[in-house]
């Protein structure tokens, strides 16, 4: 597989994978693929104020991890709730078919934030 | 596949005693043009000596060289020795062939003693017309 | 002088060709099925190469473009694997009498295995009749293999009848040929031969040797003959030989560049080569086709009175390189069966001489040809005892 | 810098051996069945060949066959040697952790009348002898056991397994693909084998079968009758010579080279050694593999951050696009744990590797083993 500079930056050099105090936090797992990812936010006033995440599994779930956590910072969960996969996909400048891995970790933000009512 | 020795492409080149005896002693002819292969020898023979012999070949470069080799060998010899020569001893003295090969050193022999024979025959004809006489 | 007069058997691998060859084996060596970015790369340009190829041929995708190691694995892919994955559908199949040594194998292989194989006569230029394979079909034909050029006589088979005669029968019936003589020597349209499968051999145009492809038409049921990694391709396990492809890819966009050109030097340098020796040796025979019929790529004759090793022999000594018909050059001591199936005797197999060109081969080269052929053949028949007339 | 440590997939190919290669097809490039000088120089380029490679492993020339690689060479040995002499069926013993090539064969004689085994690895990577000498049955009449498997490194028995088959009567054949040109081969252990230039600095598209004087085979591959008539197509001379290059310069360089390979390897294994929670899968490995996984880190991932800084390695297990994982079949068979089975990465060592680069190799490794733990 060919990677983008994009997504060579996301997997070598995620600023998301770190401890944060959050408030909400969720977790997706794909056991076929051996993949899994925990999302952190820290939500006040419906804004995402801060984000992390943990994963282990394949680079694709490590990048999409961190293109979701930068995508999300600082936004409004309305706006958390139109992300789709292709939005994702374009973060991370990575267009292969196939690899629903990388839906796990918007699956986990929007699990996480799923109780909040706006 | 096919990997000829010096002498054996230097008697191709160069064939020894090649065309024929006007007034051969006998002469015959083996082979097929059908199978690829057929040669003539002429003798020319003295007091039961091979004095001179000379051959014809429509053939490959195998039945040329042993034709070749074989007329040197034989030249010189007596018709008892000549008919002991094998097609072996030919392909000993080129230094061998590949063996797909030997079956047109064969051709060689076989054409003399073809040869021999006639002679004898012949021989044994005149031999026969003179006690008649 | 070194003349190469034997392209028909294998050609020669432009140093243009080999240089490619070369960085894939020491630069890009990496196997495309790696995770690492050099492998990737080594990925991406077998795809090309795949896409180049089925748009060489007109066929729809790269995906139909199966590589192997030459022209006899093709062949042996496309006849047993189609006939073996058909077998429901019946077990008859066609072939031409003119087909390459590795058809007939396979089919007298397949022979055993139960399929019955009818082998359709040529005439005596080398062409097959077509109403002869009409005949020939029966609701059992499950597989047509015609060979493009006939790569002894030199006859351009009518390929395109052939496919229209197949795509108007009730049932599906495949059409494969070998065109290791045609690919990269004539322009190829898969589509307008309506073949569904297609061998080509990397060495026939100046790629290495160990390298063709099959062009297997979307949709064709086959089995595979070997068995291993997924690789590329489910039809042919194993890793695939990269460095021959991009090199057999480099040859044939060489050879493809100036085709039309190529072609009509060689037409002019064939009539005038058959000429030549049509006029200044006595009791030659062409074997096939004159003219448009025949690909301008051979030239095959056949001198009376005298035997084809020898004369291929003693034309070697002279530096002209060429292929004879005679039993005596064959491992198995067999005389042409291409020459007899146009309708020669074994005189007339014997004494065959095939001169192939390549697009490279000059007007000088062939006048060199000729000389040195004009001795040897004077020279062999005075020490023949077969002499004209007798 | 980049780094190749994925030898055991391909090699590149040497450069004396690239350019005897090139010379080869631009100089003398006749084929070898044609009578002309051009010809009959390639018949003997060819020849030279096949002896200089029965040499190297004790076999004599008229035992070697040329063909287009190692799971070409797999498939003739195996379909060929029952088609040849056991057309109605048999029973086959193999093992768990073969290369496709024959497991692939052995799934499609299961289909076609014959009975397979499949013995399992220990959980260090070998068949034990005794497996094999219990799983022998009247009607066994092949046992395929490779020399030396492909993702772990491990040198199977085949001196012991060799001893059972002679007792047995059963014919024997071995992929050595990986051991060719790291380990030295005696072919006469066995009655058939395996090889792939490729995998010793040849060129790709080439490789050949041993099969000793006492076995018949039938061809798979039909045609002009090359090659003795068990695999036609024509010679691929400029293959067949870079194969004989090569294995004459491995022999010339080997105690140097190995020497090198052997510390290079060993440097490794220490800086692996500093790394907690590590597993060395398979023990008895050939001279230039490693297979490690580390806990908590996925084998693709790893890989793909050492690519990301030049250095090619490989993994056993991935994702393919296909929504499934894809598990190495040979650390399953092993019993290994999933973490172990999920975390492997393989690194093969070649003889053009050079210290500095194991240095940088040891380097980023580490380097990139902390920072995947902490995501």
């Amino acid at each position: 597989m060919a990677y983008s500079e994009r997504f060579k930056d996301l997997f070598l050099n995620p600023r998301y994978a770190q401890d944060i105090g959050y408030t909400h936090t969720a977790e997706v797992v794909y056991p076929e693929h051996g993949d899994r990812v925990r999302i952190f936010v820290k939500i006040e006033n419906y804004l995402i104020r801060d984000i992390a995440f943990k994963a282990s599994g394949c680079p694709r779930v490590i990048a999409a991890s961190e293109a979701v956590c930068r995508l999300a910072n600082g936004r409004h969960i309305d706006f958390i709730k139109t992300l789709n996969e292709e939005h994702i996909r374009q973060e991370m400048e990575f267009f292969d078919k196939g690899f629903e891995c990388i839906r796990a970790p918007l699956e986990a933000l929007k699990k996480a934030i799923s109780k909040i009512e706006s | 596949m096919l990997k000829y020795t010096e002498l054996v492409m230097d008697h191709f080149k160069n064939p020894r005693n090649l065309g024929k005896i006007e007034d051969a002693s006998a002469q015959a002819t083996e082979g097929s043009i059908a199978c690829g292969d057929m040669m003539t020898v002429y003798l020319k023979v003295e007091d039961d000596r091979i004095t001179d012999i000379k051959f014809e070949s429509y053939g490959c470069a195998a039945n040329i060289s042993t034709a070749s080799m074989m007329t040197e060998v034989v030249k010189g010899l007596s018709l008892e020795e000549a008919k002991q020569i094998t097609w072996k001893d030919i392909v000993e003295r080129l230094g061998g062939l590949p063996q797909i090969k030997y079956h047109c050193s064969n051709l060689a022999v076989d054409t003399l003693r073809k040869a021999i024979k006639a002679y004898e025959e012949s021989a044994a004809r005149s031999v026969k017309d003179e006690s008649l006489s | 002088m070194k003349i190469f007069l034997d392209n028909c058997r294998t050609t020669r691998v432009l140093p243009e060709v080999a240089q490619v060859v070369l960085n894939y084996m020491t630069n890009n060596f990496a196997r495309p099925d790696g995770l690492y970015e050099s492998a990737q790369e080594v990925y991406d340009d077998l795809t090309k190469a795949r896409e180049f190829f089925a748009k060489s041929i007109n066929a729809d995708s790269g995906e139909e473009i199966l590589f192997t190691s030459g022209a006899t694995e093709s062949n042996n892919v496309a006849i047993i694997g189609v006939a073996r994955a058909n077998r429901n559908k019946g077990n008859h199949i066609i072939i031409s009498a003119l087909e390459h040594g590795s058809v007939m194998s396979i089919a007298s292989q397949l022979k055993n295995e139960g399929f019955e194989v009818t082998v359709i006569p040529v005439d005596d230029e080398g062409f097959i009749k077509l109403e002869d394979l009409e005949r020939a079909i029966r609701p059992s034909t499950i597989l047509v293999s015609v060979i493009a050029v006939g790569h002894f006589v030199g006859s351009i088979m009518p390929l395109e009848q052939i496919g229209e005669i197949l795509s108007r029968q009730s049932h599906k019936i495949y059409f494969h040929t070998d065109a290791a003589e045609m690919y990269a020597k004539f322009p190829v349209d898969v589509k307008k031969f309506k073949v569904d499968l297609m061998s080509v051999s990397g060495h026939k145009f100046h790629a290495p040797k160990g390298v063709g492809f099959l062009y297997v038409k979307k949709g064709t049921k086959i089995e595979p003959i070997m068995y291993g990694a997924e690789s590329f391709d489910k039809r042919r396990p194993g890793g695939e030989n990269v460095p021959a492809i991009m090199g057999m890819k480099r040859a044939a966009e060489l050879a493809i560049e100036n085709i039309d050109s190529s072609l009509s030097n060689l037409r002019k340098l064939q009539e005038y080569f058959i000429d030549k020796v049509e006029s200044q040796i006595d009791h030659v025979i062409l074997n096939g086709p004159r003219g448009e019929g025949r690909t301008p790529y051979n030239v095959n004759f056949s001198f009376r009175f005298i035997e084809g090793e020898a004369i291929s022999l003693a034309l070697s000594m002279e530096g002209v390189e060429v292929a004879t018909g005679s039993a005596c050059a064959s491992e198995k001591l067999e005389p042409n069966y291409a020459i007899l199936a146009i309708g020669g005797d074994h005189e007339r197999a014997h004494g065959s001489i095939r001169f192939t060109f390549d697009r490279f081969t000059t007007k000088e080269q062939i006048d060199y040809t000729v000389e040195k052929l004009k001795s040897v053949v004077s020279w062999l028949r005075k020490i023949s005892p077969i002499k004209a007339g007798r | 810098m980049r780094v190749y440590l994925d030898h055991a997939a391909t090699t590149p190919v040497f450069k004396q051996v690239a350019e005897e290669v090139t010379k080869v097809f631009t100089e003398n490039f006749g084929n070898a069945s044609s009578l002309h000088s051009h010809g009959q120089e390639a018949k003997q380029i060819y020849e030279d060949a096949r002896t200089v490679i029965a040499n190297f492993i004790n076999a004599s020339a008229d035992e070697i066959f040329f063909t287009s690689g190692g799971t070409e060479s797999d498939n003739i040995a195996i379909m060929g040697f029952l088609k040849a002499n056991f057309p109605q069926g048999g029973h086959i013993i193999t093992t768990q952790i073969e290369h496709p090539a024959v497991l692939e064969v052995a799934r499609y004689l299961q289909s076609h009348g014959y009975d397979v085994t499949y013995l399992k690895p220990s959980f260090e990577g070998y068949v034990l002898p005794e497996d094999f000498e219990k799983a022998i049955r009247k009607e066994t009449v092949l046992a395929s056991i490779m020399w030396v498997n492909n993702e772990t490194g491990v040198i199977q028995p085949i001196d012991q397994i060799s001893k059972i088959a002679r007792k047995y009567g059963i014919t024997l054949h071995s992929d050595a693909v990986q051991a060719i040109g790291k380990i030295k081969i005696d072919a006469s252990l066995v009655d058939m084998l395996s090889a792939s230039g490729h995998k010793f600095y040849a060129p790709k598209g080439c490789g050949f079968l041993y099969v000793s004087k006492s076995v018949n085979l039938d061809p798979i591959i039909l045609g002009g009758g090359h090659e003795k008539g068990l695999r036609s197509g024509t010679e691929n001379v400029p293959g067949a010579h870079g194969m004989a290059v090569a294995l004459k310069t491995i022999d010339s360089n080997y105690p140097d080279w190995s020497t090198k390979v052997r510390v290079l390897r060993e440097k490794i294994l220490a800086a692996i050694s500093q790394i907690p929670e590590h597993h060395i899968n398979g023990t008895q490995s050939i001279f230039s593999h490693i297979n490690v996984s580390f806990k908590g880190i996925n084998g693709e991932t790893l890989a793909t951050a050492l690519d990301m800084h030049g250095i090619s390695v490989s993994t056993a297990s991935a994702c393919s696009s296909h929504h499934k994982m894809t598990r190495s079949h040979v650390l399953e068979a092993m019993d290994l744990s999933d973490w172990m089975i999920d975390g492997a990465i393989r690194i093969t060592l070649g003889y053009d590797n050079t210290e500095e680069e194991i240095d940088y190799f040891i380097q980023i490794l580490s380097e990139q083993v902390k920072r995947l733990r902490k995501i």
